[in-house]
């Protein structure tokens, strides 16, 4: 039982290594970016993991204004607004991505490097 | 009046509880995808009615349940709307459906 | 697309302006259920955008946006909700059988009524009711996929598409 | 019982994730996020931040999918097999993941009112909350009046996103001849109830907007929900038609606008002798005062994430294949 | 009571998990994403009773409104693509 308290600190570093693998593993961009959400999601579990208090509630006074244990409003705060950002910055990533696509006509990493190298090749 | 509400509520909500498991199995055991979309169509039209129609009976007349009832029409507007465009979208890919036996009826109206 | 039914009872344009602001106006205040002063305005602004949105979208221009609701409509929706618990139950009986009767059909079923709306409130009918299921409406004609013969032939009595036509007949 | 739906649930998001890695068809992958977010949310939820859940429902359920989406059709849908490099990455991560394992061993058990983080700000803010700033949600309190600062900078974070994309996208050689954009004009139930369910998906944008005070809601999440009804419209009848219903000279305004009002606030809070950001002064009682000033930051937040997420939108869905 | 329902909605999301991984179209795979979405809408509905708290019922609102924007992008995906390419029409995905 002690340790079922840890779960949700194992699931969120599990998540973040398999979201760090796809990043650091994978050639495909577009793979990278999806292993870059899944790392921000990570992070966002962990983060309001530590926010939850035993027999809390949301950090809303009801309307009847009955006394209330409230969880802690401040982790939420922080990854209510990240979760915004996060999507802009991906969609960020994914315009690049697309740039990337018409500029090299691909979007895998080894192989853009192998066109760079030709380009140099080429102009000595 | 209160327990027969209550009994009734409960009713509803286990039953919406055994459509939506059946739809599950059903969606995992039946063959084919248009086959399959048939059974998540269980969870997608009685489950809906039956677990929200619960909760209505138990929320009584409160603003709570009218926004439930708000909650079960869009589901029940959308759902259908989301089943139709993945099956429009499975045959636009070309999707053929297995069938034993085609009918038609053209002309019935 | 001007006159489609002859006996359709046409929605003048601002009348269904109108019907829209009421419904966003009352859905607000059901939604919001606090009933001070700066929310209520806030409402009415939000309703009131909602509306100049809706109107700059062109939803108002043709007739695809009414909404016929009636008495009859309750009617009709209650005989749905009977049809939707018969098909489910005998969706489930298929379902928890070993051996998965399943014998899938595909028809074209005519819809009795020109109005699109009608139309779109038929195969979404047919696809709420759990065995059939609409893929394709094209110019009034819905095919439907069934997982059954028996469902099929539940679906060619016409019972459905007569009640529906008959909502708008009044 | 919380718990034990919380373990379940997390499983199932576990199991989705590593598919979602796992998986060549990059589609697939995008499904499979969308049913991580969904399970995301749900988990939020059973964590008590109804706020937060919200805000990755307004999200995940439309938004990003549309984008991955709309990036996938203009790069490429499956990714190539790569060789080698593998074993090295996986051994790192493994030897990480051991380590960051044997560290949680210390952290305090999942709601324990003893760990840390409830000792130092947080009490003082659920604390202070109704005297001095009086409204029942005390995240928005945090996020637009005691934190407002931190808040401004994600705003000017997601407004650079904004613009960074725009650049990128905007400009790009025409090499076909304009075709209009059809979306799905010719698919007449999609379009009917997309039509009756586009003013209500508006209406709840605003309410949700204009309610942050009292239950979960805020300038964020009404953002995304706003930006997502007419991200819908774009897909019924067509870019073109939503880039005519919400010009761009509009929609950069929106963008820099929403961000400016929020600014401005501040500012006028200097002006009429308080701090940045310090919205006390801004009526002549200090409560009523943080309302308006409240108000007007959610309204400032709200315009610029609708803006930003529909530029982002529109600059994917409108350029055309190479 | 509350928590049975509770129970058969998280059993009924796991299935439809697997099916998501199972495949073997993605077509089925969007299916299954759907039947999560309706079963999440319902699962939030029914903690927000059992926590007793039915003012957050706005969560299951937003669900039920947006969630299928995304099988209409699915949709929309596809006709694009046998718009670009309609030999590429009848290949299957997966």
């Amino acid at each position: 039982m002690e340790y079922l308290g840890l779960y949700n600190y194992w699931i969120a570093v599990i998540l973040l290594m398999t979201g760090f693998y796809a990043v650091v593993a994978k050639r495909n961009m577009v793979k990278k970016l999806i292993g870059l959400s899944l790392f921000q999601a990570a992070v966002f579990l962990m983060y309001i993991t530590m926010g939850k208090v035993d027999g809390g509630t949301a950090p809303i006074f009801s309307a009847d204004g009955a006394e209330q244990i409230f969880s802690n409003p401040l982790p939420q705060v922080l990854i209510l607004t990240a979760i915004v950002v996060g999507i802009s910055t991906t969609a960020l990533g994914l315009a690049i991505v697309v740039r990337t696509k018409e500029e090299y006509g691909t979007i895998e990493e080894d192989e853009i490097q192998q066109i760079d190298g030709q380009d140099i090749d080429g102009n000595e | 009046m209160e327990t027969v509400i209550d009994i009734v509520s409960w009713l509803l909500l286990t039953s919406g509880g055994f459509f939506v498991l059946v739809g599950g199995v059903g969606a995992l055991r039946m063959p084919n995808l248009y086959t399959r979309m048939h059974a998540a169509s269980v969870t997608d039209s009685i489950g809906p009615i039956l677990v929200i129609g619960g909760l209505i009976l138990q929320a009584g007349m409160t603003l709570v349940s009218i926004k439930l009832a708000a909650i079960l029409v869009f589901l029940l507007l959308t759902g259908p709307t989301a089943s139709n465009a993945l099956a429009s979208a499975a045959m636009l890919s070309g999707h053929r459906p297995g069938l034993a036996q085609k009918m038609s009826a053209e002309d019935e109206s | 697309m001007r006159t489609l039914d002859p006996h359709s009872p046409q929605i003048p344009r601002l009348a269904s302006i109108l019907i829209l602001f009421a419904l966003l106006a009352v859905t607000w205040l059901v939604w919001s259920g606090f009933f001070k002063a700066l929310l209520l305005f806030l409402g009415l602004v939000s309703s009131v955008l909602c509306l100049w949105l809706t109107i700059r979208m062109r939803f108002f221009d043709d007739y695809l946006f009414c909404l016929p609701v009636g008495l009859g409509f309750v009617g009709y929706l209650f005989w749905l909700l009977r049809e939707v618990l018969k098909s489910s139950l005998d969706v489930t009986k298929i379902v928890l059988s070993p051996s998965l009767p399943v014998s899938p059909r595909i028809a074209r079923i005519r819809a009795g009524s020109e109005h699109p709306y009608d139309q779109v409130l038929f195969a979404n009918s047919i696809t709420l009711t759990p065995g059939t299921l609409s893929m394709d409406v094209d110019k009034g004609v819905i095919t439907v996929h069934s997982l059954t013969e028996e469902g099929m032939r539940d679906l060619m009595s016409g019972e459905m598409d007569r009640r529906i036509t008959a909502l708008r007949r009044k | 019982m919380n718990l034990i739906f919380g373990i379940f649930l997390l499983t199932l998001m576990l199991i989705t994730g590593i598919a979602v890695v796992r998986t060549k068809n990059l589609f697939v992958a995008t499904t499979l996020m969308g049913i991580f977010s969904l399970l995301l949310a749900a988990n939020f939820f059973l964590l008590d931040a109804a706020d937060v859940a919200l805000t990755e429902a307004a999200v995940g359920a439309g938004i990003s999918t549309v984008l991955f989406l709309s990036a996938l059709s203009l790069t490429a849908e499956q990714e190539k097999p790569c060789f080698g490099g593998r074993l090295l990455a996986l051994s790192v991560v493994v030897i990480t993941t051991l380590a960051l394992l044997h560290a949680t061993l210390d952290s305090p058990q999942l709601g324990d009112i003893n760990a840390p983080v409830h000792q130092h700000v947080a009490p003082w803010y659920i604390d202070k909350t109704p005297q001095v700033i009086d409204v029942p949600n005390i995240v928005t309190a945090v996020l637009a009046s005691f934190r407002g600062y931190d808040t401004l900078g994600e705003v000017f974070v997601v407004f650079t996103a904004g613009i960074g994309v725009m650049f990128l996208l905007s400009h790009y050689p025409r090499k076909k001849p304009h075709k209009p954009h059809e979306g799905l004009r010719h698919y007449l139930i999609q379009r009917l109830v997309g039509r009756t369910v586009i003013p209500f998906i508006l209406l709840f944008g605003f309410y949700v907007q204009f309610h942050g005070d009292f239950g979960p809601g805020g300038g964020f999440q009404a953002g995304a929900l706003v930006a997502a009804a007419i991200i819908l419209f774009a897909l019924l009848e067509g870019t073109d038609q939503a880039i005519h219903i919400i010009p761009s000279w509009f929609l950069n305004g929106m963008v820099a606008g929403g961000a400016l009002l929020y600014s401005a606030v501040g500012v006028a809070g200097m002006l009429m002798g308080g701090n940045f950001l310090d919205y006390s002064v801004l009526a002549s009682d200090p409560v009523a005062g943080q309302h308006l000033g409240i108000l007007l930051i959610e309204l400032g937040v709200g315009i610029t994430v609708t803006g930003v997420l529909l530029s982002i939108f529109l600059a994917f869905a409108s350029r055309k294949h190479f | 009571m509350y928590i049975a329902v509770a129970l058969a909605l998280v059993v009924t999301m796991g299935l439809a998990l697997i099916r998501a991984l199972l495949g073997p179209t993605v077509y089925d795979r969007v299916l299954a994403v759907n039947m999560m979405g309706t079963k999440t809408v319902l699962l939030l509905s029914v903690i927000t009773f059992a926590i007793g708290r039915p003012d957050f019922l706005d969560l299951a609102l937003a669900y039920a409104l947006i969630n299928f924007i995304g099988v209409l992008a699915v949709l929309e995906f596809f006709r694009k693509r046998s718009e670009l390419d309609p030999e590429n029409n009848t290949k299957e995905a997966e």
